[in-house]
């Protein structure tokens, strides 16, 4: 290493004598054989996705509560080290590095969106850390931006539209109108849906496609109305979601609708903004918590204990990160990332969100994805989950771009 | 509007004007010592900081000086504040992501190519706003780098930018930058002798062009636009030539950067980030070379340790304002202040 | 021998006529005053003779040829150079290195002389802010006087001076006319000082020419009185 | 092209009309574009929100301009005033460090979540215009802001106040010497400016979704709305502002990604062809 550094300083400029006095930069992790095992959980803590931030902290809190009243893995304690960042890549980036480098993590957690981890995917292996993504969705993350140092726990987008579309006979409506963001997901959820519509004998009459972060959705709800539509599948995300929802009601389209699908439009934190005009909606949801299994139970327990609310899929899959990783480390027998990473190929482990095997071509957590419908429930508003459909519809294959 | 109005943030270093050529001479020869001897010290930074997470906020902060100091120079010596130098360095970065990702280009290759569209973006931009000065100025310029933001992030340009999702750099293992691989490139201790082999030329270039006639030229023009004019001397040609050229700086800085972080995301264009330069510019002070530089490192390391939930910018935010109304001409014009003072004390 | 010449110069703004249809001619080694009361157009007309102002009609000719769309910087290249009525100077510069950088443009050869003239030679080093408003006056007229231009236009160089001082920039204008064959222009509100430094005199009202001709006719038109000697006296 | 859509662009212009107004105001006076702008029209929108929540959305209709009026006042009295002898740059980017740290105060006081205003009960849903089945508070918004543009052109013409507040705008410092007290016109313009802004946020929060971001996604529109229609001229920029909102939602029907970059595309062309902007001012 000392001698690369000095050839590339002296490949640039002058030739130069340098006494080469003390260790050049290059140390990463701490000591992986001994101590605790460090995990960094680098949630955005400001942001429209603080909340999500912060309920993604807790299951992971749960898992290593867990685990440490256990005896920890092989006898070691498992140590948490939260941050925090502002959602952008560069931040994040450095906060990582500097977990990873300061203060010897080994293992990344809780980072929320895909550029943050198109980013950070970037230098996992120069870092030598192990990123578990159980937030960001994109499918570019297990493609083009994939990496063998990241675990890919959530479902992708394209896994999630695949489990609607195969769910679209489920729901009233013959007429759709897709309504999506315009952006990577928004264009690929469209034409998967859109095809399995039409194999379903459904019509599309309208596809549209708003910028990220428009305000005003009057244009396209004034549209969606004259398009003769009976059904919507929306894709808008956050407060495009919100607008695209609030607008809606004002302009009275439910009236015309049979079904308004939404893909990662509503969710669980959401409820309350929304309010009651989203009881009856459907949309994508990554976690049945009604699921009848022994590890569901005994998270929803002790999560409950914990933090005083029941879970929704954001902390369940932070959680399920977890237990994937204490698997790993354990079939490993040490927590150096790329022994834990070599050992997570292709191992099934039981957890919260079922029986999921880890995809040894590009990482991709195998799972189940689940159709829910908003319904108003004792506690306010719920999800139903109304079909689930396993990973082997959901994605066949990994995407011949990934290449470790 | 025509009331052009002392600015003391941009006001000049009231430096000892050397009257004799060969006075002159001798300046330019000792700064150019001060120069190598700067570049030479420097390189030997990454034997005495070797933890790599201290040296890659020295790196980030060498190429966000590039920006600054590109920024610095247009303010120095036109009176001219731009807010819309983040879009060649964001241009800049992206030209290298576009070769080497897209086009398979070796990444040094690339960072010429990026290079070359930062800079021919300043001169678009330049062609557009150099004729207005003041408050229009630092308008135009944040509403055209807004612009090409928001082309960047069209769907329409998603192969080549990767829209909203940003882009990653991707080239073959056995293609290098300079000697280096893509993994030593992340490596801050190996990639620092580039950042900072730049920074120290650039600024010694911008140096240099400040105190030749041109630079004499633009402080003419700074100082007494329509007098220029009256005075038989072209005022658009030397202010667009400026621009570009501080441009061109900008996206050395923005084409290193992209290489150094292997990841281009379309914040590198945004509103704050052509913000936070400004500001980190002008906390350091435009009076002098080293003030952007001395600001910049300043707000990189504010980043890195005060930004707890997300808090940043109420700092930054802070810092602006107490700065412009207390200390106009920054830490550093202040500080100079006070070496005259205790200068003109002694005598 | 006519060597600078506006025809007919009318500048409106709007439905406003500041200046209707005036006619001016100057000669080389000849100074030629531009008198009027407060509102009369005088800086209207070295605007539009100068270029910094389009007249909206009427020509401005220089050496026999129309010039009135060249822009002002060619007009400078070619030997046309006003002054102006605020300073007009390169503030944080010292006067050494503006008058140079203005030479430089303009092929000056001998800036010495120009400083020795105007009794500038002391204060080069200085930077131009700090030095007195009358001597910054004098670098005014001598970023005017580089490079040997043929007419000089001068707006009001008085303006701000105390009354000595009033007397000696007068004379410089007037001694360097003479010495170099320059045809000066020489707007004033001094009206005592332009018929002590002028050749020929013309006086504007209301933006109309009053009355043209030597010190001597223009006190005895019997126009001029009445519009503007007969108030002031 | 169908009724709908026009009135959707009316809509939208209307909103950038009072903001737009408010900000050129400011400008034609103290020669500063306010970035804070965008950040005064957000607080506009947050206030909204926490004061309907309580008592209803017309009160928060008539105390948001008021607790602007007052951060006017302040922000006059604290900055521009003081300074006013400083560039106009460092004025600008003083109220560009204001625009950061409201930005995020507004996020410790109300947080980060997105936020809904529902308009009130009369004006949800939707009522018939000319024909047209139209959300009634948009059409709510198009009247209220048609009536206080007019409102505000009758202020600035037939009154001293607005008789001052011209001719400072023209030239401040003649206005100064005829007699015209300046500071006290300047702290008249600047409440009403930002009372505009705010009143725009309010009339916003029921229209579009709160977040944090809405303050600075505006602001650029806005600045440009102001340069288009002529630095510092009122009228001009209440035009751009309705023509830009209008030109901007037809566009969307026919293609939304033109449609994100038409305020540019609108800045450019005026550079090129009139950089006086519309009503005729220099941008200087």
């Amino acid at each position: 290493m000392k001698r690369r550094l000095l050839a590339a300083t002296t490949a640039v400029t002058l030739s130069l004598t340098m006494a080469a006095c003390g260790a050049a930069s290059d140390s990463s992790g701490g000591d992986a054989e001994e101590g605790p095992i460090k995990i960094a959980l680098i949630p955005p803590t400001s942001g429209a996705l603080a909340q999500f931030g912060t309920d993604s902290v807790k299951g992971w809190e749960t898992a290593v509560r867990l685990v440490n009243e256990d005896g920890g893995i092989d006898g070691r304690e498992v140590e948490l080290l939260v941050k925090g960042t502002d959602a952008d890549p560069a931040t994040t980036l450095r906060v990582a590095k500097e977990a990873v480098t300061q203060d010897g993590a080994q293992f990344i957690g809780s980072v929320m969106t895909s550029p943050e981890h198109g980013a950070l995917n970037a230098q996992l292996e120069g870092l030598g850390a192990l990123s578990f993504n159980s937030l960001g969705k994109d499918d570019a993350l297990v493609g083009e931006q994939c990496s063998p140092y990241a675990v890919h726990v959530v479902q992708t987008t394209s896994m999630d539209v695949n489990a609607l579309a195969n769910s679209i006979a489920e729901m009233p409506g013959e007429k759709w109108a897709i309504q999506a963001v315009d952006y990577a997901t928004g264009h690929s959820a469209a034409e998967t849906f859109k095809a399995a519509a039409e194999k379903a004998g459904k019509e599309v009459v309208l596809e549209q496609f708003a910028p990220l972060n428009t305000t005003d959705f009057g244009s396209y709800i004034t549209k969606l109305k004259n398009s003769g539509a009976d059904a919507v599948f929306a894709v808008e995300f956050g407060a495009d979601g919100v607008a695209f929802v609030q607008q809606a009601d004002q302009f009275n389209l439910d009236d015309q609708l049979k079904t308004v699908l939404g893909l990662n439009m509503v969710s669980e934190p959401l409820f309350e903004t929304l309010g009651e005009s989203i009881v009856g909606y459907y949309n994508n949801v990554g976690y049945d918590a009604a699921a009848d299994t022994e590890a569901n139970k005994e998270f929803i327990e002790a999560y409950t204990e914990d933090h005083g609310s029941a879970p929704y899929y954001v902390p369940a899959d932070a959680y399920a990160a977890a237990q994937i990783l204490f698997a790993g480390i354990e079939e490993a027998g040490s927590s150096e990332p790329a022994e834990v990473a070599e050992a997570l190929a292709d191992l099934t482990v039981e957890t919260n969100v079922g029986e999921v095997t880890v995809r040894g071509t590009d990482n991709q957590v195998l799972r189940d994805s689940y159709l829910g419908k908003v319904v108003k429930g004792d506690g306010g508003l719920a999800f139903e989950v109304v079909t689930n459909t396993s990973a082997d519809v959901t994605t066949t294959e990994s995407d011949p771009a990934c290449k470790f | 509007m025509t009331t052009t109005a002392p600015t003391d943030v941009v006001s000049p270093s009231a430096a000892a004007p050397e009257a004799s050529p060969r006075g002159r001479l001798k300046g330019t020869l000792v700064g150019l010592g001060i120069a190598v001897a700067t570049l030479l010290a420097g390189l030997a930074v990454p034997y005495v900081v070797t933890d790599t997470y201290r040296m890659s906020l020295l790196v980030e902060g060498t190429l966000l000086s590039l920006l600054a100091i590109g920024i610095g120079f247009l303010a120095r010596h036109l009176g001219l504040i731009s807010l819309g130098h983040g879009a060649f360095f964001g241009a800049a970065a992206y030209g290298v992501g576009i070769a080497t990702t897209n086009w398979g280009w070796s990444p040094t290759t690339a960072v010429g190519f990026g290079v070359v569209v930062g800079t021919g973006f300043a001169v678009v931009m330049g062609l557009l706003v150099v004729r207005s000065s003041g408050f229009g100025f630092l308008m135009l310029t944040l509403a055209l780098s807004q612009a090409l933001y928001a082309l960047s992030v069209q769907t329409s340009a998603r192969p080549l930018t990767g829209a909203h999702d940003g882009k990653l750099l991707s080239y073959d293992r056995d293609m290098t930058f300079l000697g280096l691989a893509q993994r030593d490139v992340m490596n801050p201790g190996l990639f620092w002798p580039m950042a900072w082999i730049a920074l120290t030329m650039c600024a010694t270039v911008l140096w240099l062009v400040g105190r030749s006639r041109f630079g004499t030229t633009l402080e003419g023009i700074r100082e007494n636009e329509e007098r220029m004019r009256f005075s038989g001397y072209d005022t658009f040609g030397p202010r667009l030539v400026a621009f570009v050229l501080s441009g061109a700086v900008a996206s050395l800085g923005g084409a290193l950067f992209a290489i150094n972080s292997g990841y281009v995301s379309p914040d590198i264009l945004g509103f704050t980030r052509a913000g936070d330069s400004l500001i980190a510019a002008l906390v350091g002070g435009f009076g002098l070379l080293v003030g952007p530089i001395v600001g910049t490192f300043l707000f990189v390391y504010a980043q890195a340790n005060f930004n707890f939930g997300g808090n940043l910018h109420l700092f930054t935010g802070m810092a602006l304002i107490l700065v412009l109304v207390f200390m106009p001409g920054g830490i550093t014009g202040s500080l100079q202040k006070l070496y005259h003072r205790l200068r003109r004390g002694r005598r | 021998m006519t060597i600078f010449e506006g025809r007919g110069l009318t500048v409106r703004y709007g439905a406003h006529v500041a200046l209707d249809g005036v006619d001016i001619a100057l000669e080389p080694g000849v100074v030629h005053g531009v008198i009027g009361p407060n509102g009369a157009g005088k800086s209207t007309f070295i605007d539009a003779l100068s270029g910094r102002k389009r007249p909206s009609s009427g020509t401005v000719t220089f050496e026999g040829v129309d010039i009135t769309r060249r822009s002002v910087r060619w007009r400078r290249r070619k030997g046309l150079s006003r002054s102006f009525q605020r300073t007009s100077v390169f503030g944080a510069m010292t006067v050494g290195d503006q008058l140079e950088m203005v030479a430089r443009r303009n092929n000056e050869e001998d800036l010495g002389e120009i400083v020795r003239t105007l009794g500038l030679e002391g204060i080069l080093d200085r930077v131009c802010a700090e030095i007195a408003y009358g001597t910054q006056r004098s670098v005014d007229l001598a970023i005017a006087l580089i490079g040997r231009p043929k007419v000089v236009l001068l707006d009001e160089p008085c303006a701000g001076l105390v009354h000595d001082e009033s007397v000696r920039m007068l004379q410089h204008v007037r001694d360097v006319c003479k010495e170099r064959d320059v045809a000066a222009l020489l707007v004033e509100h001094d009206v005592e000082g332009v018929f002590r430094t002028c050749d020929v005199i013309t006086v504007l009202d209301l933006g109309k020419l009053l009355a043209t001709g030597t010190p001597d006719d223009v006190r005895a038109d019997e126009n001029v009185i009445r519009a503007y000697l007969g108030s002031a006296a | 092209m169908n009724a709908a859509q026009l009135l959707n662009g009316i809509a939208l212009g209307s909103l950038l009309m009072v903001l737009s107004s408010g900000l050129a105001m400011i400008y034609g006076l103290r020669g500063v574009a306010n970035f804070a702008h965008g950040a005064l029209y957000m607080s506009g929108a947050y206030i909204a929100y926490s004061v309907s929540d309580r008592a209803g959305f017309w009160l928060a209709l008539l105390v948001v301009p008021l607790a602007l009026a007052v951060v006017g006042v302040l922000l006059e009295l604290v900055f521009f005033r003081p300074l006013q002898h400083r560039s106009h740059i460092e004025l600008g980017l003083i109220t560009f460090g204001l625009a950061l740290m409201a930005e995020r105060l507004v996020v410790l006081i109300w947080g980060e979540r997105t936020l809904r205003v529902t308009p009130p009960e009369f004006l949800q849903g939707t009522s018939n215009f000319l024909g047209v089945e139209y959300p009634s508070y948009r059409l709510a918004i198009i009247a209220i802001a048609v009536v206080l543009a007019a409102a505000l052109v009758l202020w600035l013409r037939s009154t001293t106040t607005g008789l001052h507040i011209r001719a400072a705008s023209q030239d401040i410092e003649t206005a100064a010497i005829m007699g015209i007290n300046v500071d006290r016109v300047s702290l008249v313009v600047v409440a009403v400016g930002s009372a505009l802004a705010g009143f725009a946020g309010a009339l916003a929060a029921p229209y579009i979704a709160l977040d944090p971001g809405m303050g600075s996604a505006f602001l650029i529109t806005v600045l440009i709305i102001v340069v288009v229609g002529g630095i510092g001229s009122i009228g001009g920029a209440m035009i751009a502002g309705m023509g830009l909102g209008v030109i901007q939602s037809v566009t969307t029907v026919w293609s939304p990604s033109v449609a994100v970059v038409v305020p540019y595309l609108a800045l450019t062309i005026v550079l090129l062809w009139r950089p006086t902007g519309l009503a005729g001012k220099r941008v200087s």
